[in-house]
């Protein structure tokens, strides 16, 4: 799995709701072998406000196409000026980065995503379902206009939904899905979304004795490993989640057995 | 054919391109997109006399034209160092320098002492700078007598040649490296980060969690390239020039103010093939110009 | 309604958006594009008491996210401001501030006296940060002892608001402040410039006549909220924040950090709605975070 | 002449040169009353490596059209992405800014241009061809390549030129035209280009006892006059060349009696 950095030429901008964009590229050259849950450090299009890449999961790869998709939520300037690129855009990408997900041994499993949560998660369901393991999973927003993509998801098994506001599904956070009311029946739970979010399901699953990987997010300048800015407390100390992550089990993250954390995604300690 | 070879303080380099500590790894994590040994240097992330766990997360803000950082030192300290780290960085066909932190005299001391014993290890660049860890670190760069004392504590016990990294938040640079100077440096690293700070005005909160942090990025360009030509105008050391080097035209600024090498830090997070991009746009320059040798661009800024 | 008054030192400001010596001329140069009684004070620019002609060109340079310049305290002294400025100046019905420059304390004290004399100019800001003078400038406000004596002297025959404004040059900001406080400074501004060089690597040459000038823009702001919030928990004077501010979050961030009222500058060059923007902006952000007086975010980081 | 800040909407691009582009904007309301030598300054589509505006002269005016053009050299990084837009690129433009040229009593007159120099004179000679003034043209450039819209300038007199490779009219610089070796038959010059050229045209009208307008450059922050950064020496100390100028009467400026210098266009002192 080694690393490239490759000009992607977008092919299609989907926007599939309000706040969210798919950008499908075409690789000008054989795309590197990517697992779920790796990620990509793009380059913005120049202009104030963005110095830096930014880092997305990888949401689909097509190698018969030589294409790979990034699923964007709009949350500032940088993924602002990423929705409005036009097809034929070169987008200077750094990828595959980091950590997958592991595959399951059995199934069934479960996913759970909330918000831009389910970016590497389709991957992981069509990575999956290749593997002949049923995959069900349950996706959160705020309002039905966070809920994208459930018919790709449907594919591989059975989605749940919850909506803050209730516009779709049940009623209330992921985390309060009647699923958890009764026995988990799944070998593995994998989860992305707000850290808030991740940490409650880590409870659960842990509750559940149900294996769990979370992927992680951090303020990232390299995404290669070599600033140690992108750090998470493990259980063999601060762990770059460039390399050492996205994805963690939860019995590596430190303090992830406690009660969860309401607060913010990224707690100034 | 251009001649980029340039010799520091006894050390000959391939050309004067060197990679900035803490924003290259050891070398390494860029495998993938060129030939480690590619740079005239490698500085490799700060070596503390025991681990360090480095500052909670945030640790990274996002700045006009530059980031901050609070990393503080996270190292495995080096005993670590020596026996893991080490045999790795030695297959790498390059100068190999070290970058050595410390919180008190000591601490300076006994890195540089092991660090001595590596005969891979050519060099080493004192960190006096770091503004991201609470004793020592920028304490030392800040003052001239501390700046003066650890750099002659290590002067005893090291004998290869010893680079000094200066921090640019100081009333009088030029003073600091005097003191340096006399304190027995073969040559200066300037700039490490401009302390900062930033604020997420949504949240009301600091973006990083220990408040404050080093500044680096384009954004301080100017502040470096004064203070390279500050200091090799009164002291007569050789520099090494840094602070948001990202294009082969900003490499030739520094060589023009008085820089005999230069360092690239952030760009290579915006740009893993700033290095080799430098590199060649070095060469150019010197065709364009009809430059033979890049030394003799050093300090060629014409008043 | 929100409420955007603010107080400082006894100054009653309509709105905490002032506009930065040097960057706003006399007010009546953005009267095309908005009423210069909008900002909630107006600093003119720099007055000496001799008439001064300034450095040669160039004065300008861009840098990432900045700018450096070296105008040198171009002015026509303070008698020419008495007669012909002044009575322009009269019809801004707004906060006017006269921006006080020197190069000796007498000089400093025989301006404040004069500008002491005129109703209209409801308080001083001694520049005590200029870096691109040889004589006094940045050399006052970069050591205790002397940044103490002309605020002394200033005091003496200043009996108005006196708002000292300091250079970011400096090791210790709160050292300098702690020292114009114990000279009677009643606010300070910070920062100014800090000093920086721009080089030209294809003509091989200094872009500024001075070779070194002043940087400004989005590119120091870090360091500008680093130095308002050291300062304003240190030392127990209101602080105006200057640097890099550019839109409404910039001036908020630094009302957070602890400046009771903020400055714009650059922005207004690349941006000359950036004033009216600025205070609209704060507007909407005061209603998004029911906010209903803005002097209730001063100093509101939550840590 | 009250200064505006308009969204123009660019119109057409046209390439006139591998160096040059025209750009030809509409303005969003009536253009504000401009004279020629007056300039604009353009804020330049967002990206690394430019942070201010960039100054332009008025190139043409079209009242009746409400479109306002200006002639763009690509020097550097702001002039090139400036000539990279395309039509219904919004550029958000103050203007029209400083002083213009003086029209003369009676003609004719000779414009001297030199590379982008010629952007104000084509609508000052449209103004002088209004005005009922004969107008002659000297042109000069490196190369026949930096000789363009001399079929503008020949709608109102004679247009001379220069290049100094000789692919094009005489071979040398500007002031070594032949027209020089004559007495000059002409009431004003009027010029603008590189300030070595500049100067020597200067001195040349001088000698002939002819009067003499240039439009400077320099490096500008603010231009109006706030920054004093763009300062040029005049009899009567130092004057901003955005609001004093651009258009300076040779007279004016401190030294210009004496020789020419070669050397570059902003000497550092
Ligand atoms: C490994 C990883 C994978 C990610 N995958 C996706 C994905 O598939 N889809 C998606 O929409 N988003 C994803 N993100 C988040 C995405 O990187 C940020 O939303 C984006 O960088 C914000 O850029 P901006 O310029 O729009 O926002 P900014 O204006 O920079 O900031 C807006 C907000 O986003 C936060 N933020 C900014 N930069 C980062 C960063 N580098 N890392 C984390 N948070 C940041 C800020 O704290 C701020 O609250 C991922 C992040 C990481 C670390
Ligand atoms: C009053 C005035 C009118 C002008 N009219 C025209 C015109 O009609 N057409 C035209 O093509 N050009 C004109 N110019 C010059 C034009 O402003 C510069 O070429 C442009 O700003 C360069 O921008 P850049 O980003 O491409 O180059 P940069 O990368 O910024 O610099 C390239 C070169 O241009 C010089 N330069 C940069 N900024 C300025 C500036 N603000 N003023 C002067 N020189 C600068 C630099 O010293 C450098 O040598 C005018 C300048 C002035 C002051
Ligand atoms: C993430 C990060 C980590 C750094 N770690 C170190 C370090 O360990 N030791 C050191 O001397 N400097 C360190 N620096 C400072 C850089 O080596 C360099 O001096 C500074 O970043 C300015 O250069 P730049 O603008 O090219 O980045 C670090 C900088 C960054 C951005
Ligand atoms: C062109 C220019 C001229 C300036 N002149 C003065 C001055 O006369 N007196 C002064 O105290 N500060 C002067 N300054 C400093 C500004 O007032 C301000 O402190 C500084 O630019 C930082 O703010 P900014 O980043 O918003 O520009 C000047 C700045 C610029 C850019
Ligand atoms: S982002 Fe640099 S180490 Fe992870
Ligand atoms: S450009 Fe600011 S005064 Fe002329």
């Amino acid at each position: 799995m080694s690393k490239a950095i490759h000009d992607l030429v977008l092919r299609e901008n989907v926007q599939l709701s309000p706040f969210y964009h798919r950008l499908d590229f075409t690789a000008p050259s054989p795309l590197p072998e990517c697992e779920p849950g790796q990620f990509a450090e793009l380059l913005v299009p120049p202009g104030p406000g963005v110095f830096l890449r930014r880092p997305f999961s990888i949401h689909a790869v097509d190698y018969k196409d030589n294409t790979i998709s990034f699923l964007i939520k709009l949350v500032g300037e940088g993924t602002r000026r990423l929705a409005g690129i036009l097809p034929g855009t070169v987008i200077n990408t750094v990828y595959p980065l980091g950590r997958g997900f592991t595959m399951p041994e059995k199934g069934p499993v479960l996913l759970v995503g909330g918000g831009c949560g389910i970016a590497p998660l389709l991957f992981l369901s069509a990575r999956l379902k290749a593997g002949g393991f049923r995959t069900d999973c349950l996706l959160g927003g705020r309002t039905e206009k966070d809920i994208i993509e459930t018919a790709d998801f449907e594919r591989n098994g059975a989605v749940f939904i919850t909506t803050e506001d209730g516009s779709l599904g049940e009623k209330g956070l992921v985390t309060a899905h009647s699923l958890f009311d009764r026995p988990l029946p799944y070998t593995m739970v994998y989860a992305c979304g707000p850290e808030a979010m991740l940490r409650a399901v880590a409870m659960l699953a842990m509750k559940a004795s149900v294996p769990c990987e979370v992927s992680l997010e951090n303020t990232m300048a390299c995404g290669v490993g070599v600033c140690l800015c992108c750090v998470v407390p493990t259980t063999e100390g601060n762990q770059c989640v460039c390399t050492e992550g996205p994805v963690f089990n939860i019995n590596r993250l430190s303090g992830w057995d406690q009660a969860a954390r309401i607060a913010d995604s990224c707690p100034v300690i | 054919m251009e001649d980029l070879r340039v010799e520091l303080c006894g050390l000959r380099l391939k050309n004067p391109v060197m990679t900035a500590s803490g924003t290259f790894g050891y070398g390494h994590e860029f495998a993938d997109f060129y030939d480690p040994s590619l740079p005239g240097a490698i500085i490799v992330k700060a070596t503390t006399a025991e681990p360090r766990a480095g500052n909670p997360y945030p640790r990274m803000a996002e700045t006009a034209s530059g980031m901050l950082n609070a990393v503080g030192l996270q190292n495995k300290g080096i005993d670590y160092f020596v026996s893991n780290i080490y045999p790795e960085l030695q297959k790498i066909d390059t100068v190999i320098i070290a970058n050595v932190s410390g919180s008190t005299v000591e601490s300076y001391v006994e890195v540089a002492e092991k660090m001595a014993a590596l005969d891979h290890i050519r060099a080493i660049e004192l960190n006096i700078s770091c503004p991201n860890v609470k004793a020592g670190g920028m304490a030392f760069g800040t003052s001239c007598p501390s700046a003066l004392a650890v750099t002659a504590a290590v002067r005893k016990v090291y004998p290869k040649p010893l680079i000094v990294k200066l921090s640019p938040n100081v009333t009088s640079i030029v003073e600091i490296a005097r003191a340096v100077a006399d304190g027995g440096a073969d040559a200066l690293s300037l700039i490490n980060t401009l302390l900062g700070m930033a604020i997420d005005a949504e949240k009301r909160k600091p973006v990083l969690s220990t408040v404050t942090g080093g500044l680096s990025g384009p954004a301080i360009k100017p502040v470096a390239l004064r203070m390279v030509w500050q200091v090799t105008r009164a002291v007569n050391l050789p520099v090494i020039g840094i602070g948001g080097i990202a294009r082969a035209g900003d490499a030739v600024e520094f060589l023009l103010a008085g820089a005999t090498a230069v360092q690239v830090g952030t760009a290579n997070f915006v740009n893993p093939m700033a290095v080799p991009e430098i590199i060649s746009g070095l060469k150019d320059y010197m065709i364009r110009h009809r430059v033979a040798q890049i030394r003799d661009l050093v300090g060629g800024l014409i008043l």
